[in-house]
């Protein structure tokens, strides 16, 4: 699957709604960012009260969709391509989601 | 052309008609239909089944007859140089079949949500009748654990009262089925499921294992007798009972003797030792008894067990070599030392009326050759053939259709 | 208007000439349909031959014409073929024949890959059935017998000792490759390869079809492939995901399963349904009713068939409220379908109709499919459900869908564009005889199963107790298995007397509207001397009966999701070089991708050899599997795609 | 922009494609919207069997959070180090370019360390494939996992391969760009993962 184009320049720069990528300085902000997330997490889970709580679980689950997120937009440029990509990649993700959630429901880990 | 269309235009509505008639034409004719509800469970889901039938029937008319109208008012005439107006499409008529359809789905999810909840309800109602029951490759075991009862392949039910499974299973997937009783729940392994129903009509109803669960998955039949609660009372009595039992190890004659003259030298010892013990054998008359005895012609003659081809089996000597055998590793009598849990309980095997689950009548010649082959009547089948000798095999058929 | 410009005259090379080496080699879509087409039809026969198989011995009761050993395996396979060796590929045939010439490419967007999937496609068909082989050689539990769904745990080693479901699980993970590999080129294709002015909307509807189920084989598949990893683990390396007495839970083969499987049912009718919508606007001389409603509503089918799956569990005990969910939103299918009937309805209504062959068996179609979708409807009500699930109900219901559904559709292609394939003419004579004899045969062999199973019926029976009465419908069920036989003789005979001495068929016998009428028939290895430019969509409707035309040309070509414009390119300018008539570069023959795909058929026999002939000879083989693939792939990526 | 139509060099899918996007990074895409759908169902399996495994060890007794910090942070650097390669080819700085893309391997090849030194620690401690559930699902998804790291690290290998070679100018920004697709998906699987089976134990 790799290269069935390879022999040819990829002159692609100015694909249709392609934005400019960030730049070295926002890659920097974005590693920084994500390496602090973690250490939060990390660190959560050592506070025993917070561990404790009820909220210890989607604390934590926000926290890494947030990472997602981040690579998500910006190393992988999400934010700035097109949006075709976008679809291509968010719909199955919602459906995975979803069905994450399903089967949790199903199998009686989550109650309604 | 025409002629062919016309002949299609009359295939389809017959085959409709054809159809409900027989649909409600042949139920009776099916011991096995699901269309004649013998309980209230089986009524419930029933109502919604036909609910949906109609519907469905009217959906299929209006589409199937909208589509022979169309063929025919729209053919292409011979000559004609038609050109079809080209219409794109119309809003109006999109949203009116989006939306009937719609309605019409209301209509059919409501009493199916309904239905959903009423026979899933399992609040406990005053006198349930609570039956375990544990699927295995191919045979049902059936137990009550208020009544202390076990049982193998025939469930016997009260008529009017509720009886509520707890459904498992001991090896793979199998679904319990009675279909004029009840809609199938599947036996999981780790799972214990549920379903209760209430019989209403006293008589003898086939169910079936509905989920393929391995070679002879055809032949795991159970069934299920709606007594009257007082036959349902002597039923019970009858199977706390211990099995019917034999003392004195009479030991098999060799092989050779026993050939000779197998049925001489056991009759008189264990006929004092066993009397006591078999009271419901007493009052079969010593000399051949009739031959409506039992449906296939054995008679009880004494003791021991005469059948087709004058096969004399003695019980004692049976039970005698049933403990011996690797039968009491599988098997389980209820006051014997066999105990086994691989195979069906078979302290009161004889008053069953088939073997195998559903496979054969209960006749001395079937049991006969089920001991001697099983795998062959039943391909898969878990009991394995043991090789038994025919001496051997009639005296454990005269002791386990002594076991009623 | 007449902006698409003709062909080349038929000057070219013949399309289907060449040795078996330039079969072996070829990268041209129309050949690789062609060899999708006639693999796949063969194994319709295998598994329609193993449907005849059961159905004598199912004719009377306690019929010993076969053991339940043999039963299982014919119902097993029959059902694994019919699916995957059979109507999947028989649409991939149509895919990659006729997406490319439709959307105006000349090649779909991996020619490689595409060839790559077919050799996939043909290599795991072999493998699954080579079980046969092992059996007739000996060797006991050697064919798959646990039921195309496969449910744990009959399927752990325990409860099925022998390579059996060994050749299922490889199989099928074989064959799933095959399916991601041409989803994946599809939907590429399909987004990236359209002529210039063949927006989305103005595609042909079979090939939005294809776009979807493309979308659907992307989404579904991975999730199959993990449940048979997950198979494999536990019957090679003693993991314990199916096993009871470790904490495992079928159950959860059941959901993977059928997150898969409804999601493939839908693979198997929306390309019936493209079709459909192709051949009904032909025949009826008028535009489809409602195009966007069409699409739109095979969007939405291909969507809600996520949110469905456990409707094939309710007698597993899920609770009420999963149950009345699940009801709810498998009963909410039956709106968009709905909606495609009544739009296929209102196209033929004011038409002028064209009792051709490929119109019939659409007709016959919409009306089998419409019944078996109505069984659908009663299945999704859990109550009414619970008498029928694992009935002859079911096994109606699965037919009424799957023959009278997505075979007549295809059937209906297959007389359709039989003549953009051959360059030939089907007798009509001999295919009106094959569809009456099919209509009355499909109905005589599965309506009466209707009756069985609310009789009482289970399926997946090898025989039934004479005191049951199941012998007469029955028996008229196996009649009807046998004329169907008959029928698809009758087909055979057709297709051979047309290759020998069908009428010329010409470009566009049937005036059709699309892009694929414009080309030769069948059409040159490049497609299209000049890419067309398309203005409509009704091409070819437009250039020949210019005084109807209602489309309007748009200014943009765009790519729309929910509404939202994700993309945008200008139209071309009408360039000066599109009346110059050079024939185009194609991509060269590669003898790659049948390698790399050897290779990974290799791999798997070297998993079911580690039982018998322990790790050593499994890590050998597997490895020379991998490494016979990766040297495939690595030559594909450096091998130029064509020469300059 | 003009389409170019002429037949003398019109195959379609060498020209610009009808959404203006290059078709295997349209491919590519899609490839990652189903590999969503291959984690999903191993997340999903590994989260229905937690706490069902019938016998130990149990995750709680064995998962060790600092080390599984560490390599987490190890391949969310190798991420940064693939972003700066990809700038770097994008620029046409080769050097560069080289330079993080031996820092991508090398991490990749730091995490597959860890994991390699992780499952020997199990395995020592008694947790195997076949020992239990949770034995059986944890390898299982952290395998698939660590299979892709590993193909992965042969992808980037072979780029580094080709551009020593002097294979690699700025017109391949296109395959480093794909390849970083990659990466960055298998680490955010990692978020995902280092989320629900470490952190959520
Ligand atoms: C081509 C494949 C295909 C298609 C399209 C469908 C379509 C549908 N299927 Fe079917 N199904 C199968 C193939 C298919 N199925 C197979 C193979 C099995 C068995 C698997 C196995 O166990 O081996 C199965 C099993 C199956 C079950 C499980 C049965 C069981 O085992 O207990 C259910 C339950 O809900 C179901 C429902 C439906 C529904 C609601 C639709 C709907 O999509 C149908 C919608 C269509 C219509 C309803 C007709 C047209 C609509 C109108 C004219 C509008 C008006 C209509 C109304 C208001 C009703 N199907
Ligand atoms: C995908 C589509 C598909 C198709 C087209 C068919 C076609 C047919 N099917 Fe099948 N069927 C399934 C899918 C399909 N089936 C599935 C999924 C199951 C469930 C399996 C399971 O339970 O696991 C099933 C199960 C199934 C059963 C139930 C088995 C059981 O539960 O015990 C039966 C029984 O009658 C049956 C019959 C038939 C018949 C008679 C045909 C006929 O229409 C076939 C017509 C075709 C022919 C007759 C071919 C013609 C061949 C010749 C003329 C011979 C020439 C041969 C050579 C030269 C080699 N099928
Ligand atoms: C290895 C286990 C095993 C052994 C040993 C064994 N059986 Fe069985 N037996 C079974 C199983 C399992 C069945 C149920 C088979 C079925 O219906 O599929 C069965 C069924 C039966 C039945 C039919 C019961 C019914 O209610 O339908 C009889 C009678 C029977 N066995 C008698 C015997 C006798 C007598 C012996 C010893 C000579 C014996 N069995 C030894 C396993 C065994
Ligand atoms: Cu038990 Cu089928
Ligand atoms: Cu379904």
């Amino acid at each position: 699957m790799t290269s069935e184009t390879h022999a040819h320049g990829h002159e692609l720069a100015a694909h249709a709604g392609e934005k400019p990528h960030p730049q070295a300085r926002q890659y920097m902000m974005i590693a920084a960012t994500l390496t602090i997330i973690t250490v939060v997490e990390v660190a959560i889970f050592y506070i025993q009260p917070i561990k404790q709580s009820v909220a210890f679980a989607p604390t934590l689950l926000i926290l890494s969709a947030l990472k997602f997120a981040l690579v998500v937009m910006f190393y992988m440029h999400l934010k700035f391509d097109p949006r075709l990509f976008s679809a291509l990649f968010v719909a199955p993700l919602m459906i995975a989601a979803g069905i994450i959630v399903a089967l949790l429901f199903l199998f009686g880990h989550l109650v309604l | 052309m025409p002629a062919r269309r016309r002949s299609r235009s009359r295939l389809l509505p017959l085959a409709g008609l054809a159809g409900l008639a027989v649909l409600s034409a042949c139920a009776r004719n099916y011991p096995q239909t699901t269309l004649a509800p013998k309980s209230e469970f089986a009524r419930t889901i029933d109502g919604v089944f036909m609910h949906t039938v109609w519907w469905g029937l009217a959906v299929f008319v209006i589409v199937e007859a909208l589509l022979l109208y169309i063929m025919f008012r729209y053919r292409e005439r011979p000559g004609s140089q038609a050109k079809p107006e080209h219409v794109h499409g119309h809003t109006r008529l999109e949203i009116a079949w989006t939306v009937a359809p719609a309605i019409i789905l209301a209509f059919i999810a409501v009493p199916t949500i309904r239905a959903i909840f009423v026979t899933q309800d399992m609040t406990p109602l005053g006198g349930d009748l609570k039956v375990r029951v544990i699927g295995h490759q191919w045979w049902w075991q059936f137990q009550y654990p208020d009544l202390h009862v076990v049982t193998a392949n025939e469930l016997h039910l009260p008529v009017g009262a509720r009886a509520v499974f707890d459904l498992e299973t001991a090896d793979v997937i199998h679904s319990f089925w009675i279909p004029e009783l009840a809609g199938k729940r599947d036996v999981i392994p780790r799972h214990v499921n549920h379903i209760w129903f209430t019989p209403e009509v006293p008589g003898t109803y086939t169910g079936q294992c509905a989920e393929l669960c391995g070679t002879s998955h055809a032949r795991m039949g159970f069934r299920v007798i709606v007594d009257s609660p007082e036959d349902f009372r002597a039923w019970v009595e009858n199977q706390r009972r211990p099995a019917v039992a034999y003392a004195a190890p009479t030991p098999t004659p060799a092989p050779a003797e026993s050939e000779a003259a197998p049925a001489e030298t056991a009759p008189a010892e264990s006929a004092s030792a066993a009397a006591p013990a078999a009271p419901a054998e007493s009052p079969a008359p010593p000399p051949a008894a009739p031959e409506t005895e039992t449906p296939a012609g054995a008679s009880a003659r004494g003791d021991t067990l005469t059948w087709k081809g004058g096969v004399v089996g003695d019980p004692a000597a049976g039970a005698a070599l049933f403990q011996r055998s690797a039968c009491v590793a599988c098997h389980t009598i209820s006051g014997t030392a066999a105990k086994g849990q691989v195979g069906p309980d078979l302290t009161h095997v004889g008053s069953r009326q088939r073997i195998a689950a559903e496979l054969l009548p209960n006749t001395p010649e079937n049991v006969a050759r089920w001991l001697h082959d099983p795998p062959a009547l039943k391909p898969g089948a878990l009991m394995p053939n043991l090789n038994l000798k025919p001496e051997q095999i009639a005296d454990l058929v005269a002791y386990l259709e002594s076991l009623k | 208007m007449t902006t698409i410009t003709e062909t080349l005259p038929a000057a070219h090379e013949p399309l289907y000439r060449g040795g078996v080496w330039s079969w072996i080699t070829t990268v041209d879509h129309k050949r690789i349909g062609v060899l999708y087409g006639v693999t796949a039809f063969l194994f319709f026969l295998v598994g329609g031959l193993e449907a005849l198989l059961m159905r004598i011995q199912l004719g009377s009761p306690e019929n010993t014409f076969l053991d339940p050993v043999t039963y299982n395996e014919l119902f097993t396979m029959h059902g694994t073929t019919m699916i995957f060796l059979a109507i999947m590929p028989l649409g991939a045939a149509a895919f990659n024949f006729m997406v490319p010439l439709q959307i105006g490419a000349r090649d779909v967007a991996f020619p490689r890959l595409n060839a790559f999937s077919y050799w996939v496609f043909l290599f795991g068909a072999l493998f699954l059935n080579a079980s046969f082989l092992v059996k007739a050689l000996g060797s006991a539990n050697a064919v798959p017998d646990a039921g195309w769904f496969g449910y744990a745990n009959l399927t752990s080693r325990q409860y099925s000792p022998g390579h059996g479901i060994d050749f299922w699980l490889f199989g099928l993970q074989i064959l799933g490759i095959a399916s991601l590999a041409a989803g994946f080129n599809f939907l590429v294709t399909i987004l990236n390869l359209r002529a210039p002015g063949m927006s989305l909307m103005r595609m042909p509807v079979f090939t939005w079809m294809t776009m979807v189920v493309s979308t659907l084989i992307v989404l579904a598949f991975p999730v199959i492939t993990v449940a048979l990893f997950l198979l494999m683990f536990d019957r090679f390396f003693g993991t314990n995901f199916y096993i009871p007495a470790h904490g495992g839970d079928p159950i959860l083969w059941q959901h993977l399963f059928w997150i898969f499987g409804h999601p493939e049912v839908y693979i198997l009718i929306l390309p019936a349904m493209g079709i459909v919508s192709e051949v009904i606007p032909t025949f009826s001389r008028k535009p489809l009713f409602g195009y966007a409603v069409v699409v739109y509503s095979g969007i939405l089918i291909g969507v809600l068939g996520y949110g469905v799956w456990a409707h094939h569990m309710f007698s597993t005990g899920m609770g009420p409220i999963a149950d009345a969910v699940f009801s709810v939103t498998t009963m909410l299918i039956a709106i968009p379908t709905g909606v495609k009937i009544f739009n296929w309805l209102a196209t033929m209504w004011g038409g002028s109709i064209r009792f051709t062959t490929a119109m019939c068996f659409a007709i016959g179609f919409i009306a089998m499919f419409t019944m078996g979708g109505i069984s659908g409807i009663m299945h999704s009500s859990p109550p009414a459900d619970l008498q029928q699930t694992d009935t002859y109900f079911v096994v109606a219901h699965l037919h009424y869908v799957l023959f009278g559904g997505s075979i007549l559709g295809l059937f209906a292609g297959f007389y359709y564009w039989w003549p953009k394939v051959t360059g030939r003419l089907l007798s009509e004579r001999l295919g009106k005889l094959h569809f009456w004899t099919t209509m009355i045969a499909f109905n005589l062999t599965f309506f009466p199963q209707h009756f069985l199973g609310l009789n009482g019926m289970p399926r997946r029976i090898y025989t039934y107790s004479a005191d049951l009465n199941f012998g007469f419908w029955n028996l008229v069920s196996t009649i009807g298995a046998l004329m169907l036989g008959a029928s698809v003789l009758i087909f055979m005979v057709n297709a051979i007397l047309s290759l020998r001495r069908g009428a010329i068929a010409g470009d566009n016998p049937w005036d059709a509207a699309t892009l694929e009428w414009s080309t030769s028939s069948p059409p040159p290895h490049y497609n299209f001397a000049v890419i067309p430019r398309v203005t409509s969509r009704l091409p070819l409707w437009d250039r020949h009966h210019p005084e109807r035309m209602v489309d309007r040309p748009e200014d943009e070509l765009k790519v729309v999701v929910a509404g939202k414009t994700l993309a945008r390119t200008e139209v071309p300018d009408d360039d000066g070089e599109s009346g110059t008539h050079h024939v185009p570069h194609m991509p060269n023959p590669s003898k790659y991708p049948v390698i790399a795909a050897l290779g990974l058929t290799i791999a798997p026999i070297g998993v079911m050899l580690k039982p018998e002939h322990g790790i050593p000879v499994f890590l050998a083989v597997t490895l020379t599997g991998v490494l016979i693939m990766a040297y495939g792939i690595y030559s594909w990526a450096l091998e130029p795609l064509e020469d300059h | 922009m003009r389409r170019a139509l002429a037949p003398a060099h019109a195959f379609a899918m060498e020209t610009e494609t009808s959404t203006g996007l290059n078709n295997r990074k349209t491919v590519f895409w899609a490839f990652l919207g189903s590999e969503c759908m291959f984690f999903a169902s191993l997340i999903s399996t590994y989260l229905v069997y937690k706490g069902r495994s019938v016998s130990g060890p149990y995750p709680t007794e064995i998962l060790d959070i600092p080390v599984t910090s560490i390599s987490t942070f190890d391949l969310l650097t190798s991420s940064l180090s693939m972003v700066l390669c990809l700038a770097a080819i994008e620029r046409g700085d080769i050097k560069k370019f080289q330079f993080w893309l031996s820092c991508v391997i090398v991490g990749g090849l730091i995490f597959l360390g860890f994991q390699v030194y992780e499952f020997s620690h199990f395995v020592h401690k008694g947790l195997t494939l076949s020992k239990n559930l949770f034995g059986s699902s944890f390898f299982v998804l952290t395998g698939f996992h660590g299979t892709h790291v590993a193909v992965g690290v042969l992808w980037l290998i072979s780029l580094l391969v080709l551009s020593l070679r002097g294979n690699m100018t700025k017109a391949d920004a296109l395959d480093v760009e794909i390849a970083g697709l990659y990466w960055h998906f298998v680490d955010i699987v990692w978020i995902i993962i280092f989320t629900v089976v470490y952190l959520l134990e």
